[in-house]
């Protein structure tokens, strides 16, 4: 498969995110998209990963295998960031009963 | 070591001066400590006056190549005595005006002093700098805290005005740093630069721009009579009569012999500036009732003489600035003694409210026609030597094609200066005396002193100004051949 | 068109679909089920791409647990499609609009993209599978490993801090 | 390898104080013994005596500047302890896990001022990153946190994934996360390159707060707790900036030209934004946030010229920048009313306190004879010595123009104007430690070399 | 020793007078003071009648007294020339000066004693400067003087500070001057520009009258033109004479001595002085010539209806300036100088006299309520008499030679120079025999009171009055034509070494023949005769005392001059300082300056609202200026 096939791909998904958080007021919707670009970020690096084990295949059997670890690694983060992100919105909804971005403007100017 | 001692004396005795609460005391204290200064600084001139003792050189930023360099040579000289004399006469002068917090107010007054003779001694351009900005720190608390009703907004102009200039001015030390041979601040490095044209062009106006907003040049000098007037007194002097020539003492110092090619290529557009200023400076005077505008003005007006006399670069123009920088400070510290004594009685400063002080305060009246004289550059006293030095200059400069135009239409501001001057004297002094004015008194023994010494040194200055002019003579000999040496 | 091929345009398919709907779904709920599907897709693609191990880790940490989470708080909230707050549809437009600007740039810079042309290979290779991952994630990147749990740690100790009463 | 270890382990240890007292004190008398042992077992890093023999596998890279980078990183966080640690009492309960948090963060700073796989950086960013989310939440009850720590959440999280699209794309041209990979070889920013430079740069501009980036940083520093905004403005800024030029000059530096452009815009867009906003605010803290813009927009300077004077003046910037802001923030946390005219006549109430205050002032505004003044200084000095930007360096010195305006309201306040009588709790010992750190300022003000002279002597050892 | 090198001692005696006088006038008696500043003035005196008598023998000097301005190549000394020019300046300085020092003694008696010693200092530090004026040896001195004897003559003039309209007077004076030293100035200064140096004449030929041939055209009449700017400010001719009449605010000693004897004349003397250069400039001497003549027709028309007797007094000396400069004009540099001595004795005398006359009368000036004063004042009357057939150049009195030797040069010269000048000493002997008939002829017309105290002056006034009489009648036999008798002209011979360069250049000069000359006399002196007989039979017995209309009121009201320079000059620069200061000042500049400020206040107020407060808008904003990098990236900057 060509690359710039899942480069595409990975793109587009990465823009459906952030069409998803421009578009959304519901923190939560918004942050789901947020881990959208993260899959599409994961997709891209292991198209990217068996790109590169493939140009490199004769000289060294684990080139690219960074990719695909570096997948775990975000994935991982991602878990630590999504039971940060959840308790704060929880927390917030505690406090207002909303969980509207737009709400959240007593900050301002 | 001397002018280490200039420095370090009012620097620790200012912060000392915040130790002691008693006013009389730190009265006392800060009027010895300029008394000492201002010993050192005659010291200086004239009897350790060999190269050993007016230089200095400690290592201070050895990864810049900046090093807390001191030198008082012939340009410094007249104003570290200016700086010196100038502060026991304030302190005299003044000595009954009271201030909440003394202390916090002489220990400024002090830490300002440090700066100002900082800048006149410094001979590394980062050292230079640093004074710069030093000494208008103090400025800007002493006006806003013991200012008049308007001090915090107006003070506040004034800080930032010039803080943008010395910015600018930073930006351009830095630029000709990076290009010196040798990689450092060094006076002498600078003076080894040799930057093309067009370069020395744009630094030109980044110096040029710090330099005239302290002056003030025309169109610079909004901030100035609002300081001066909002200032107390004291600090107005300071401000007048030794600050604003940091401005040209910078241009000669750091301009013209940095950037010659710079001052030729915009010296007429400068020039203009300064001889618009000189003409506008004393036509706004004439309209000015308050007796602090008006001396603002008209130091607006003569300090534009100076630097048009720079900018058309003539060797004898440049002599007549080094010594009317002197010679101003003298006059204006004198005038505004004059006025603070006038403001500390009447508690106006509004001409229209005074009048007929002439038969109540003969003395007063005296001192102040006799300065307001100087102020006019009327023959036999300082100013006029200056003044002549450096009109004589312009008219006779070789550097721009419109000196005549420029000697002719500043010229005017002669009879300018005249008219203001003399209206000032008749509305303040003469006619019938006003319901304020009618039981003033004459000075006292403290204030005619100090009055009695200007006076005196002011037509000595005037009739015998051989000294001062041997005294910079090598230094504007050097300067001036600094300005042609690079040329292309 | 090899099946392989096939499997491609259709997984794509299924994820950009099922990626729209999560965005333009009204209901919380049904976002996070589209994007579960997304999910799927996605781990098809790796896969079919002999990434077997992150194919399954995607499934059981994404589809399996966060999602869960998510669905978890929703519930929890009580959010559906009448709760749903609305944003005002020009700033939607504007946010599409932008998106579609940033995706078309995207393309437009990643078109002559010097990897163009190379393949990325399919269903050979075993750098995707467990035991070689594993190796190399103890040997030459153990210390991202371990410093991970330190992430994990401050997660803990930051959800304690955000959730205790 | 010692700052990050221990650090962790710090971390640790505080979250088992909270379990075993409950005696405030005590656990801040632990934070600090620790920290300090933190920063004395970096310094001893820095002379080459390393605890830990790791074999990071080209993960990480220590060099001097980073290790320096930490050990002013932790002597400010040290200081801060020292001032404001009695000051997160008050924001809630979980005192020794605010502490562990910012032990965390401090392991992320060791992360980022090391590191040399992107991979590293990555994790490095979001270890300081969660923590941060947390502390800025941290007052519960309070709507502003929460507001602060979910706008900072979302739009955190939002540049995280920018970040890693940068990363991947990276990755995608040159087959490595290493960044001597990556510069080998780079002549030129092939479209890939570019896109992911770019992306990059976004994405650090986020963390650093650039413009047009910075929008969670007012918000966020605004609603935080004002001690934990201090900590975030100040040591957790500049470690960003520490990441930012690592990871540009590992990455790009070759090819420095070509993406100068971009970076003088957004530092030009930072200067000017930052200091213009900062100007109409009424709040103290909330103008000190813009500051933090607007000052984050001098640091960016050393992105632009990107030299070697740049990387030093970086380093000086951070102990200048983080000294006075820790300062004044201290003095801050000790009024009720943020707003200007809180600090009305504080200097008939609090000499100390307003001239300390003041000279902190000072040095954020750049006045010579302040560290301030030097960190400018070198700021500019790197730009005008990079010769191609001149046009920034005036927008620069224009903007430090304007910078005086809203710190100078300050002064005026606590100097120039009457208030009305606050009481202020102050103890001898904060006095003392704000006059030292005062001191330290003019000192370095003066003596600009003195602490790196020092510092480097002491690691040539 | 030579006595010349004691000429410093001339203004120095004024000098110690005007030091003691001024820091001692509270504590010294009034006599005291009277002493001390006669007596300086005299001991002057005597001193310059021993350098004359020196002089006399063709013993000049140059004396240094020490490097005033010494800068690059720019080297003045102060230093004083004694010659034949300025020994006869300093005796008439010093002795009229004396003679009226004496007079003021007892005229302001009635002074407090410190505005008394006031009066002496000023009077003292006026003969000093004066001095300065003519014996320095360059034109930096002489301009010191200049502007010294400027300031004198302000602090004079507005004596009586009290008086807003006096001082407003001396305020004028000063400006006027001003604008002449402007003149002056750039004179001085293109001359430094030209030749290096100020200094009249040395030894080995490096002086400004040594080197003038290096300097083109353009430069010497360029500086020649600018010289008499200067003099016509300080000798008040056409167009800046208007402070003279003004300046009679002052004390009537000092309109004798400044604003009549001496220190207007110093336009004359610098003329006179700069002869060399004028020579060269024969443009500038037409100008001279014009412009002096021009101005003794103005101000003499003006004279014919003034009835304030010090303003009459005034307008004739402007007349009479006006004379001497056409004397300059047409070359006769002597012939100036000469009547420039013979006015200073005849005007001075009429100053005193008229004085004497005010003090008699209680201050009261005005003309219409005097009369008959003759029989009450006899010495005063006399002795103005005589003062007034002086200047109305009736022979053998001074006024007659020295006026006539100007009108004869300008015959040579012009005969139309003639004809006007001769109009100009009809207009004079009118003027002046209607001032004295109004004056002293016909019945009293002063109040009972005024008249029951009129006695006659005291000694110190009258005595002076004598000995200016005495040399007004004697003083024209200095100067007696050739046709009288050959080699009697005494001061053209004295004069002559000063003149030498000049005649060198003019060359032979063609003298009138006798019988023109006897014409011409006789014409003047038959003109005058006339006139005086007009004035006395008109104005004897019914003197004028209603308010001139039509033309008469055009020339009461000086033509108008003063309200035209109002409205030309004074209005129009106040105006523009008033709009200066009000509008460009605070709205336009200092509005830029603050605007910057308000820009920047402006520019944040609607900077933050960027800040709104929203993720959504945040997110937007970060996504479109990644757009916008990006499209700056890969399409602007497409490398």
């Amino acid at each position: 498969m060509l690359i710039e096939k899942y480069i595409y791909l990975a793109i587009a998904l990465f823009c459906i995110g952030i069409v998803g958080v421009l578009a959304r007021r519901n923190a939560i919707i918004i942050f789901m998209c947020i881990e959208l670009m993260l899959n599409a970020v994961n997709l891209l690096l292991v198209a990217f990963s068996k790109m590169h084990h493939a140009a490199a295949v004769a000289k060294g059997a684990t080139a690219g295998i960074e990719g695909q670890l570096f997948v775990f690694f975000i994935m991982v983060v991602a878990a630590a960031e999504v039971s940060v992100g959840l308790a704060i919105i929880v927390m917030m909804y505690r406090n207002t009963h909303s969980v509207d971005v737009n709400f959240l403007n007593r900050l301002k100017h | 070591m001397i002018p280490v001692l200039l420095i370090v004396i009012p620097l620790v005795s200012g912060l000392l001066a915040f130790l002691i609460k008693q006013e009389k005391n730190v009265k006392v204290w800060s009027l010895l400590t300029s008394l000492v200064t201002m010993v050192v600084a005659i010291l200086g001139i004239a009897v350790f006056h060999k190269p050993e003792y007016l230089h200095t050189d400690v290592a201070w930023l050895p990864n810049l190549n900046s090093s807390f360099s001191l030198t008082m040579d012939g340009m410094s000289k007249l104003l570290c005595l200016l700086t010196g004399i100038a502060y026991p006469g304030i302190f005299i002068a003044t000595w009954h005006s009271t201030y909440k917090n003394p202390h916090q107010f002489y220990a400024l007054m002090l830490l300002m002093q440090t700066g100002l003779l900082g800048v006149f001694v410094a001979s590394d351009a980062l050292l230079f700098y640093f004074f710069w900005e030093l000494a208008l720190i103090p400025a800007y608390f002493l006006c806003s805290i013991w200012g008049g009703e308007r001090r915090v907004a107006v003070t506040f102009k004034f800080f930032i005005y010039t803080f943008v200039g010395s910015l600018l001015m930073l930006v351009g030390i830095i630029w000709v740093y990076m290009h010196t041979p040798d990689h450092s601040f060094a006076m002498t490095s600078f003076y080894k630069v040799n930057l093309p044209g067009n370069t020395q062009g744009w630094l030109f106006w980044l110096f040029f721009l710090a330099f005239a907003i302290k002056i003030p040049l025309w169109p610079f000098h909004t901030w100035q009579p609002d300081t001066y007037e909002q200032s107390p007194t004291a600090v107005t002097m300071v401000l007048s009569g030794i600050m604003v020539k940091m401005g040209v003492f910078g241009i000669l110092r750091w301009l013209a012999p940095v950037l010659p090619v710079g001052l030729w290529g915009y010296g007429d557009p400068a020039a203009s500036m300064c001889v618009i200023g000189m003409i506008y400076a004393s036509v706004v005077a004439m309209q000015q009732d308050d007796l602090k505008r008006l001396v603002a003005y008209s130091s607006i007006a003569h300090m534009g003489l100076m630097g048009l006399a720079i900018f058309v670069t003539s060797s004898i123009g440049i002599q007549g600035v080094m010594i009317q920088m002197f010679n101003h400070g003298i006059n204006i510290i004198g005038m505004w003694i004059v006025v603070e004594l006038i403001e500390r009685q009447f508690g106006t400063r509004k001409m229209s409210e005074l009048g007929g002080l002439a038969q109540q305060a003969p003395s007063l009246a005296i001192m102040l026609v006799v300065v307001s004289l100087a102020n006019v550059a009327l023959p036999l006293t300082n100013a006029f030597i200056g003044e002549f030095m450096m009109f004589n200059g312009v008219f006779s400069s070789k550097a721009s094609n419109y000196h005549y135009i420029f000697m002719v239409v500043g010229g005017i501001s002669i009879i300018l200066s005249a008219i203001y001057t003399l209206n000032m004297i008749q509305k303040v002094f003469y006619g019938n005396t006003s319901s304020l004015t009618a039981n003033a008194r004459d000075i006292r023994v403290n204030e005619k002193f100090v009055l009695a010494v200007l006076l005196i040194g002011i037509v000595i200055m005037g009739v015998y100004p051989k000294p001062m002019i041997e005294a910079t003579k090598h230094a504007v000999d050097a300067i001036y051949s600094k300005m042609f040496i690079k040329l292309p | 068109m090899d099946i392989s091929q096939v499997l491609f345009y259709a997984l794509s398919a299924m994820a950009l679909g099922s990626a729209i709907m999560v965005v333009i779904s009204r209901n919380p709920v049904h976002s996070v089920l589209w994007l579960i599907i997304t999910f799927f897709a996605i781990s098809g693609h790796y896969i079919l791409m002999n990434a077997q191990f992150l194919g399954i880790v995607n499934l059981i940490v994404y589809a399996g647990a966060i999602m869960v989470l998510f669905l978890f708080v929703i519930m929890l909230m009580n959010l559906n499609a009448e709760t749903e707050p609305q944003k005002n549809k020009w700033l939607k437009l504007a946010g599409v609009v932008a998106g579609g600007c940033l995706l078309l740039v995207l393309v437009a810079a990643l078109k002559q993209a010097e990897v163009k042309g190379k393949v990325a290979m399919l269903e050979t290779g075993d750098i995707g599978l467990i035991r070689n991952l594993g190796k190399a994630l103890f040997t030459d990147f153990v210390v991202p490993f371990e410093i991970s749990s330190i992430l994990f740690l401050s997660a803990m100790v930051g959800a304690v801090v955000i959730g205790k009463k | 390898m010692n700052a990050i270890v221990i650090s962790a382990v710090l971390g640790v240890v505080m979250m088992f104080c909270g379990v075993f007292t409950n005696s405030k004190p005590a656990v801040r008398f632990v934070a600090i013994i620790g920290l300090l042992g933190l920063l004395i077992a970096n310094v001893l890093d820095m002379g080459g005596y390393h605890f830990f023999n790791v074999n990071v596998n080209g993960m990480l890279a220590f060099d001097i500047f980073g290790l320096l980078f930490n050990t002013i990183a932790f002597a400010a966080t040290w200081i801060y302890f020292l001032l404001s640690g009695r000051d997160m009492e008050r924001v809630g309960v979980n005192l020794a896990e605010y502490f562990a948090l910012i032990f965390f963060v401090l392991c992320g700073i060791a992360i980022v001022s090391a590191f040399n796989s992107l991979l590293m950086l990555f994790l490095g960013i979001e270890i300081i990153s969660i923590p941060l989310y947390i502390l800025t939440g941290s007052d519960k009850r309070n709507l502003k946190s929460n507001e602060a720590a979910l706008k900072y959440f979302l739009m955190g999280a939002f540049s995280t994934g920018i970040m890693l699209m940068g990363i991947t794309l990276l990755y995608g041209a040159k087959g490595s996360f290493n960044m001597e990979v990556i510069r080998s070889g780079t002549t030129t920013l092939t479209p890939m390159l570019a896109a992911g430079l770019l992306l990059l740069l976004f994405a650090m501009s986020f963390k650093v707060s650039a413009v047009p980036f910075h929008f969670w940083t007012p918000d966020a520093y605004d609603g935080a707790p004002t001690v934990f905004t201090s900590f975030m403005a100040t040591i957790v800024k500049v470690a960003g900036f520490i990441a930012f030029i690592r990871l540009f000059e590992g990455c790009f530096g070759e090819v420095h030209k070509q993406w100068q452009l971009l970076a003088a815009i957004i530092t030009a867009a930072t200067l000017f934004i930052g200091n213009i906003t900062a100007v109409f605010q009424q709040s103290v803290k909330r103008m000190l946030s813009y500051s933090s813009i607007a000052q984050a927009g001098f640091m960016l300077f050393a992105l632009v010229a990107m030299n070697e004077t740049a990387k030093e003046g970086l380093i000086f910037y951070a102990a200048a920048y983080s000294l006075a802001t820790i300062g004044i923030f201290a003095v801050l946390l000790k009024m009720k009313d943020y707003t200007f005219e809180g600090f009305n006549g504080l200097a008939k109430r609090q000499p100390v306190l307003a001239a300390t205050n003041t000279i902190f002032l000072l040095s954020l505004a750049g006045i010579p004879a302040t560290a301030g003044f030097w960190a400018k200084f070198y700021m500019l000095s790197a730009a005008i010595n990079n010769g191609n930007v001149m046009w920034l360096v005036i927008v620069g010195v224009l903007c430090a123009a304007v910078s005086v305006y809203y710190y100078f309201r300050v002064i005026q306040a606590m100097y120039f104007k009457d208030g009305e009588p606050q009481e202020i709790e102050t103890s001898r010992g904060f006095k003392g430690l704000l006059i030292v750190i005062a001191a330290v300022v003019v000192l370095l003000g003066i003596f600009p070399h003195w602490l790196i002279n020092q510092l480097y002597s002491f690691f040539y050892l | 020793m030579n006595v010349l090198q004691l000429v410093w001692l001339v203004p120095f005696f004024p000098l110690v007078g005007f030091l003691i006088n001024g820091l001692l006038r509270k504590q010294l008696p009034k006599s005291l003071i009277s002493i001390i500043g006669s007596g300086m003035v005299l001991a002057s005196f005597i001193v310059s009648v021993l350098l004359f008598t020196e002089v006399k023998q063709g013993n000049t000097a140059v004396v240094n007294l020490f490097d005033f301005i010494s800068a690059g190549n720019l080297k003045i000394p102060f230093a004083f020339q004694i010659d034949q020019l300025s020994s006869l300046f300093l005796l008439i300085i010093t002795g009229v000066g004396f003679l009226i020092h004496l007079y003021s003694a007892a005229y302001m008696h009635e002074e407090r004693n410190e505005h008394f010693g006031r009066y002496f200092c000023y009077l003292n530090l006026f003969v000093f400067s004066m001095l300065l004026l003519v014996l320095g040896a360059n034109y930096l001195i002489m301009f010191i003087g200049w502007e010294g004897v400027g300031l004198c003559s302000y602090l004079l003039i507005g004596y009586w500070f009290k008086n807003t309209e006096y001082t407003n007077a001396a305020k004028k004076a000063f400006i006027m001057n001003r604008i002449g030293d402007l003149g002056f100035l750039i004179a001085i200064f293109w001359i430094i520009a030209k030749l290096g140096t100020v200094t009249y004449t040395t030894t080995d030929g490096a002086g400004v009258f040594d080197l003038y041939q290096k300097l083109t055209r353009t430069d010497v009449i360029g500086i020649t033109l600018l010289l008499f700017v200067g003099a016509t400010g300080k000798s008040a001719q056409i167009p800046l004479y208007t402070w003279l009449p003004d300046a009679m605010a002052g004390p009537t000693p000092v309109s004798a001595l400044i604003h009549a004897a001496t220190m207007v004349t110093a336009g004359i003397y610098m003329i006179a002085r700069s002869n060399v250069l004028y020579t060269m400039a024969p443009e500038t001497l037409s100008v001279v010539a014009a412009i002096g003549l021009a101005t003794a027709l103005f101000a003499a028309t003006i004279a014919i209806k003034q009835n304030d007797i010090k303003k009459v007094l005034a307008y004739s000396t402007v007349s009479q300036l006006g004379y001497m400069f056409l004397g300059l004009g047409v070359g006769a540099f002597t012939g100036a100088v000469f009547h420039v001595m013979t006015h200073a004795f005849f005007k001075a005398l009429l100053f005193l006299g008229a004085g004497s006359v005010i003090h008699a009368m209680h201050h009261e000036q005005d003309i219409r309520r005097m009369g008959g004063l003759a029989k009450k004042l006899p010495i005063t009357h006399i002795t103005f008499l005589i003062g007034c057939i002086a200047i109305a150049g009736i022979p053998p009195f001074s006024g007659f030679f020295s006026k006539d030797e100007i009108l004869a040069a300008a015959y040579t010269k012009d005969k139309l120079y003639y004809i006007l000048g001769i109009v100009g000493a009809m207009m004079t002997a009118f003027y002046m025999f209607r001032l004295y008939a109004t004056t002293f002829l016909g019945k009293f017309r002063g109040t009972e009171e005024q008249k029951h105290h009129l006695h006659e002056s005291p000694a110190a006034m009258t005595i002076p009055l004598i000995v200016l009489a005495i040399l007004s009648v004697a003083g024209g036999f200095l100067g007696v034509p050739e046709v009288f008798k050959p080699e009697a002209h005494w001061l053209e011979h004295f004069l002559a070494p000063v003149f030498a360069e000049s005649a060198r250049i003019k060359g032979e000069v063609h003298h009138l023949d006798h019988n023109t000359e006897y014409m011409l006399m006789g014409l003047s002196v038959g003109l005058a005769v006339i006139a005086i007989l007009v004035a006395l039979f008109r104005y004897s017995k019914k003197p004028e005392l209603h308010e001139p209309a039509g033309f008469g009121k055009v020339l009461a009201d000086k033509w108008y001059i003063d309200e035209l320079y109002n409205f030309v000059i004074v209005k129009p620069l106040n105006w523009l300082a008033k709009w200066l200061n009000s509008f460009f000042e605070k709205k336009f500049i200092d509005g830029l300056v603050n605007g910057v400020g308000r820009l920047v206040n402006y520019s944040s107020r609607q900077v933050r609202l960027l800040q709104s407060g929203l993720v959504g808008n945040y997110v937007l904003l970060m996504v479109l200026s990644m757009l916008a990098l990006f499209v700056v990236k890969f399409l602007l900057n497409s490398k």
